[in-house]
């Protein structure tokens, strides 16, 4: 028998083929779920949150030097150099789908923990399969701060709610105001989903505590096809701050209506979505020069925190985009989970949970400027704590709090 | 004997238009009679009246000794009166079985009497082999002979023909004739309009004729086709006059 | 002279026993709970399109604004359990015999309107009642409301993680909707509806109260709908406005019937079979890719079967006289 | 409330009101043409404005010049869309108004994922065209210049296209296929073709609304549903089939939609324009300018 060429080439490609099966099965994986809208209205969130999950996985699994956890050495360690492979499910943003996508992650794919949402109606139903399965379930971004407070076992959120946020904001209005700036007369401007109510209601309450007078408080239909009606309320009542809590689309919107109609707000302290997003500033961020937003993350800490810098062109490198409120959310979410997963030295939900329960991050240890990463017994994170950015010279700048200021605030915006 | 249908003094405009001025006409029990006229003379109009598409303008509609003016169509259909549709409209998506069942249940309410009644109707029109076809599969022809069974289903007192004899076929014409008489055999009044004097008026007892919205002649069809007066009326319409 | 038609209709409820006893015994084998969460969802849009075939297709008046009955389901019956306590299996009664009135309500006046003009009167209906309720507190307003899930009970309807009584409750749900239509089909209200859709003046003169045909229609319609909106808000235990009220939950109510065939007996289950396993199948097997190759498949699909089956599936399983009943 | 609020309010109102009817009025063409109602029309309007984003983007043509090619490129669209899809939907024997809804339903989800497979999901705009954030200022009532401009396209688009079926042979083969599809047939005109350049006629229409639009709004793959629900209340509010009434329409939605925020929590400021609706066509079951 002689051995042809062809045979040579068969035995190659079948060694070929038996070698990563091999492979695999040596190195285990660790599965995690990631629910987000991935098609419809939250569709660019969704894949922006993609490349985000993709990064943080990216350092968990190679070998990188960073003070994170887990950047250094392959893989998870207390899982024998396991990796991480994450699976998508798309929810198109509604409760059912949602529901439907973390019920066949948990029990097809197999995944031992969730990370979400975006939409909070869509947080609320992942959380209750994931309480029926016994399997964490980490909010990355939702801010409703209803979510928290349902005395679900496997619920955390390491990032502020918008309780949280927005005491940050008016913690930032007592600042100026005690530095004499005129900040008065508020008009709160919301849309009329699950985040815009929960948004407005924190801040009336707030207001209310502290003494300011709220002069308009506009709900709006979200993606209306024109804002004019409510701008010119807004532009009648012509408060000391505007308080927007909008999505991108009507953001961009509400910024070309002001112009339109000759509204020059004095200020503008946003709560975050619309107006962290890359989109809006590209649209119109030559009127919003001097406009102040809420965040989680702020580049500035790159100076502070070389990593940030780096991981932000990591992430850059995937997606064209600069870290964002959500993306640097959802980025640390993935740490975080990978970490107590580590540490669980389990894919079991409960040992992860415990894990969960137990972690306790330095903020150093972090991209975020948080003080630490520690959840409280309903499983929210209150050492998270928010920063105000103001968007100066086409770029965001840190102006509160005192520690991680790099500026101090234009006031009145230009 | 009092009339099975009256009008008294009925009027019906249309805006500007006086489709039917002060047309009093009555129809005997039994009579098969004739509503013929001119094109615009107002003959559907009055067709219409009196089947209660609309109530008229003004004057009164006696059905059986009661005023129906103000009834809806459905209403005079449970008391007697049922009609056919010039353009013929049956329920295309239904077999023809079906079609009429919907006729037959104006007076049986259970669904194994009307079925029966139904397949009793078909039978008379000579339908029954067609009863599981489509009313859309149905030739031109067959679909004015369902028309007649659909209505007779209902049980009427008295039967409203529009011009179902138009268009067809000599054939189809005088199995059509022959339906009709059959009908008043049974004890039903038949009114019917028809353009073509032609055809109508060996069946008829009595022939009306409108002109210009008003009764211009009514008698026995043998008087009416030479009175001057129609063929004037008809002149400009020579053709219908089939002479 | 009869018996062809007695036959028919006897052996139409003998394969629908059929099919329900078979459909009973899958999740016995069946035990993927993704795999079940389709099969429920399979038949409650199926017992839903089936409820909506009875007003649009078999009446004929298209309604695209059914999530009005749907959303008045399921936030009654939430509403009574999570404020009041009423137990859902009464909640879902109220809900359905409040949908009705409401469906009555609204038929008084918009049963005037003619073919377009009615589609779009249900559209913004619908609309508005998703906006009331969007803008009100005490209903959650667009927070939604959650069940509280606190463990298995009959009585609450809820359970963690067993799906099988959701399953066989939207098992009786669509044998409910199906049944109800087999046994109107033969009645004098199956055939006034046929009449009306096919030719309104033509019914009218037969004896016909056009009227009463729709709003009859309308009634039994709503009610269906929104005893499957109980049931949604049951199986899902959250609502929110814009997820049990928006205008792409009509028309997926009305999907099924017409892709498996409008007005005909078996088109809703039918098109619900083929639809929504796929859905589901395509968003989560292709939809985790972000670029929208799901909807391209699944547009696709529904332009497709629009077009090529226009009668809808069920032409392919029967004659064409079979196809139009 | 002031008296220049109100007259602020009424203003923006009619600006965007006849913007609306732009939009609409492709629809209504399409529906008085062939009783078809497009539930694409939103994707159409959608497809335009990514037309005039990268028209802007590539080439830096402005959205005033680009609007004409906007406008042709839908027409192709509309032109292709009737002869590959509505030809055949209808066609079919039994319920063609669903066949059609459908058909157009499925091209609308398609054309979705096919934007958000070429465009992807980014939220774009066009941010410095000519008029963009210019706005007039009389007496204190701002008028924006994208709209203002809108406006007056609108107008012109009115007043070609009542020249245009009342004056062209093209215009009255339209009127006459409408009219009778079975007769034009007769006298040797093509009804395909009739239709497929009805179509592309009104796609072409909001075309010219998508490139007005794309100078002053935001750009995704979901832009369209914004637009397509108030399109459809404009049309039957005009009248179906009736291009005056589609334009009267616009005008009392834009009017509407302003008032109604004026009394109203501005959340439900399309609470009003269904309710006008409502009323509209339960005194007037054809809308306010339908034949009966």
């Amino acid at each position: 028998m002689t051995i042809t060429r062809r045979d040579v080439l068969l035995g190659a490609a079948a060694t070929a083929a038996l070698m990563p099966l091999a492979a695999r099965a040596q190195t285990s994986e660790v599965v995690i779920g990631a629910t987000y809208p991935l098609s419809g209205a939250g569709a660019q969130v969704g894949v922006d949150a993609q490349r985000a999950f993709e990064t943080a996985v990216d350092i968990i699994n190679n070998d990188q030097d960073f003070d994170l956890p887990l950047a250094k050495g392959l893989g998870l360690p207390g899982l024998g150099g396991a990796k991480i492979r994450l699976v998508y499910a798309d929810t198109q943003g509604d409760p059912q789908k949602g529901r439907a996508e973390a019920e066949r992650l948990i029990t097809q794919e197999k995944v031992c923990a969730i990370l979400g949402s975006y939409q909070s109606a869509v947080a609320v139903t992942i959380s209750q399969i994931c309480e029926r399965y016994q399997t964490p379930f980490l909010s990355a971004d939702n801010s409703s701060p209803s979510l928290h407070r349902r005395g679900l076992k496997y619920y955390f959120r390491a990032s502020p709610h918008d309780e949280m946020f927005s005491a940050g904001m008016f913690d930032f209005l007592d600042a100026m105001k005690k530095k004499g700036a005129k900040a008065e007369t508020l008009a709160l401007f919301h849309e009329d989903t699950i985040f815009g109510t929960d948004s407005a209601n924190a801040q009336t309450k707030l207001a209310t505590e502290r003494g300011y007078k709220i002069v308009a408080d506009i709900k709006y239909r979200a993606n209306s096809p024109s804002l004019s009606a409510e701008v010119q309320q807004l532009k009648a009542a012509n408060a000391d701050v505007l308080l927007p809590s909008s999505y991108t689309t009507d953001g961009i919107l509400l910024v070309k209506t002001m112009a339109e109609l000759g509204y020059k707000p004095n200020a503008i302290v946003a709560q975050a979505a619309g107006f962290s997003e890359k989109a809006l500033y590209d649209a119109v961020g030559d009127k919003l020069e001097g406009a102040i937003t809420r965040g989680s993350f702020s580049l500035d800490l790159a100076a502070k925190r070389p990593m940030v810098g780096k991981i932000n062109d990591l992430f850059k490198a995937k997606s064209g985009k600069d870290l964002n409120d959500n993306t640097s959310r959802q980025f640390m979410a993935m740490i975080i989970m990978a970490d107590a997963i580590n540490r669980a030295k389990s894919t079991d939900g409960e040992k992860i949970r415990d894990a969960l329960a137990a972690t306790e991050m330095s903020g150093e240890q972090t991209i975020m400027p948080w003080k630490r990463v520690k959840f409280d017994e309903m499983g929210q994170n209150n050492d998270a704590d928010p920063v105000l950015l103001q968007y100066v010279g086409g770029k965001f700048v840190t102006i509160f709090p005192s520690q991680a200021a790099v500026a101090d605030a234009i006031w009145p915006m230009k | 004997m009092t009339a099975l249908l009256e009008t008294r003094g009925v009027w019906q405009r249309f805006g500007g238009l006086v489709a039917n001025s002060d047309v009093s006409i009555s129809v005997g029990r039994g009579e098969i009679v004739g509503l013929i006229g001119p094109n615009g003379a107002g003959k559907s109009t009055l067709f219409n009246l009196i089947a209660g598409v609309l109530p008229p303008t003004q004057g009164s509609i006696i059905f059986d000794g009661q005023d129906v003016t103000n009834l809806p169509a459905a209403e005079r259909c449970q008391r007697g009166v049922a009609r056919t549709f010039q353009v013929v409209k049956s329920f295309e998506t239904m077999t023809v079985i079906d079609n009429v069942i919907v006729g037959a249940l104006v007076r049986n309410t259970g669904m194994r009497e009307a079925r029966r009644k139904a397949h009793e109707v078909l039978e008379f029109t000579g339908l029954a082999a067609r009863a599981d076809v489509l009313a859309s599969d149905l030739v031109p022809a067959e679909k004015r002979r369902l028309e007649v069974a659909r209505a007779l289903a209902t049980e009427p007192k008295l039967l409203l023909l529009d011009e179902v004899l138009t268009g067809l076929t000599p054939t189809e014409a005088q199995t059509g004739v022959a339906l009709v008489r059959k009908v008043r055999d049974t004890g039903i009044t038949v009114l019917m309009v028809e353009h073509v004097m032609e055809i109508v008026m060996p069946l008829v007892d009595r022939a009306i004729v409108l002109d210009l919205g008003k009764v211009l002649v009514e008698g026995k069809p043998a008087d009416v086709v030479r009175d001057p007066k129609v063929i004037s009326a008809y002149l400009g319409d020579r053709h219908a006059v089939g002479a | 002279m009869d018996k062809s038609f007695t036959e028919r209709r006897r052996r139409e409820l003998l394969v629908a026993a059929c099919l329900t006893v078979a459909a009973a015994l899958v999740p016995l084998f069946v035990k993927n709970p993704n795999v079940q969460n389709i099969m429920i969802l399979t038949l409650m849009f199926g017992a839903l399109s089936q409820s909506w075939n009875i007003l649009s297709g078999y009446c004929g008046q298209i309604s695209l604004g059914h999530a009005l009955y749907f959303g008045l389901g399921a936030y009654t019956t939430t509403l009574l359990f999570t404020k009041f306590g009423v137990p859902p299996w009464f909640g879902m009664l109220a809900g359905g015999a409040i949908s009705a009135l409401i469906a009555l309500a609204l038929g008084y006046p918009c049963f005037r309107l003619g073919g377009h003009y009615f589609a779009i009167a249900t559209i913004v209906i619908a609309e508005i009642g998703l906006l009331l309720i969007q803008n009100w507190e005490w209903a959650g307003a667009a927070l939604g409301i959650e069940m509280p899930v606190r463990g298995d009970s009959w009585l609450k309807f809820q359970f963690a993680r067993s799906k099988l009584p959701y399953f066989y409750f939207a098992l009786a749900l669509a044998c409910v909707a199906w049944f109800v239509t087999w046994w109107l089909e033969d009645s004098k209200w199956g055939y006034w509806w046929r009449a009306v859709k096919d030719n309104p003046d033509a019914a009218q003169s037969l004896g016909v109260v056009v009227f009463d045909s729709k709003m009859g229609a309308a009634a039994v319609s709503a009610f269906l709908v929104a005893v499957g909106g109980s049931f949604y808000a049951m199986y899902v235990s959250y609502i929110d406005p814009g997820s049990v009220m928006g205008f792409q939950f009509s028309l997926l109510m009305a999907l099924p019937a017409v892709l498996g065939g409008i007005g005909t007996l078996w088109g809703p289950l039918l098109g619900a079979a083929i639809l929504i396993p796929l859905t589901e199948l395509t968003r989560s097997y292709i939809g985790g890719s972000g670029r929208g190759v799901d909807l391209i498949v699944y547009g696709t699909l529904i332009v497709v079967i629009a077009l090529a089956r226009p009668e809808g599936l069920i032409g392919l399983f029967s004659r064409r006289k079979g196809a139009s009943r | 409330m002031t008296a220049e609020t109100i007259i602020q309010s009424l203003a923006s109102g009619l600006l965007m009101g006849l913007l609306y009817g732009l939009i609409a009025v492709g629809l209504a063409l399409i529906f008085g043409l062939m009783d078809v109602v497009n539930f694409a029309h939103g994707e159409f309007l959608m497809l335009a404005m990514y037309v005039t984003f990268f028209l802007f983007t590539f080439f830096a043509i402005d959205p005033l010049l680009s609007a004409p090619l906007a406008a042709a490129a839908l027409f192709v669209l509309g032109a292709v869309v009737y002869l590959v899809i509505v030809r055949f939907a209808m066609r079919a024997k039994a319920n063609v108004g669903m066949v059609q809804i459908f058909a157009t339903f499925g091209l609308a989800i398609v054309m979705r994922g096919l934007a958000q497979l070429f465009f992807t999901a980014d939220y774009r705009s066009v941010p410095n065209s000519w008029l963009g954030g210019k706005t007039v200022s009389v007496a204190g009532i701002f008028l924006p210049q994208p709209q203002l401009f809108g406006a007056l396209v609108a107008i012109a688009a009115f007043g070609g296209l009542y020249l245009f079926i009342n004056r062209t042979d093209f215009g009255r083969a339209l009127e006459a296929t409408r009219e009778d599809p079975g007769a034009v047939a007769l006298v040797g005109i093509d009804k395909n073709r009739v239709f497929a350049l009805g179509w592309g006629l009104g796609a072409a229409l909001v075309g010219l609304a998508g490139a007005i639009m794309a100078s002053f709004f935001y750009i995704y793959p979901d832009v369209g549903a914004s637009f397509a629900l108030i399109a459809y209340v404009t049309v039957a509010l005009g009248g179906f089939g009736s291009v005056f009434g589609a334009f009267a329409g616009g005008i009392v939605v834009g009017l509407v939609e302003a008032t109604t925020a004026l009394v109203l929590p501005p959340s439900l400021k399309s609470v009003g324009i269904y309710a006008v609706y409502l009323l509209v066509v339960f005194i007037r079951p054809r809308g306010l300018f339908g034949s009966m």
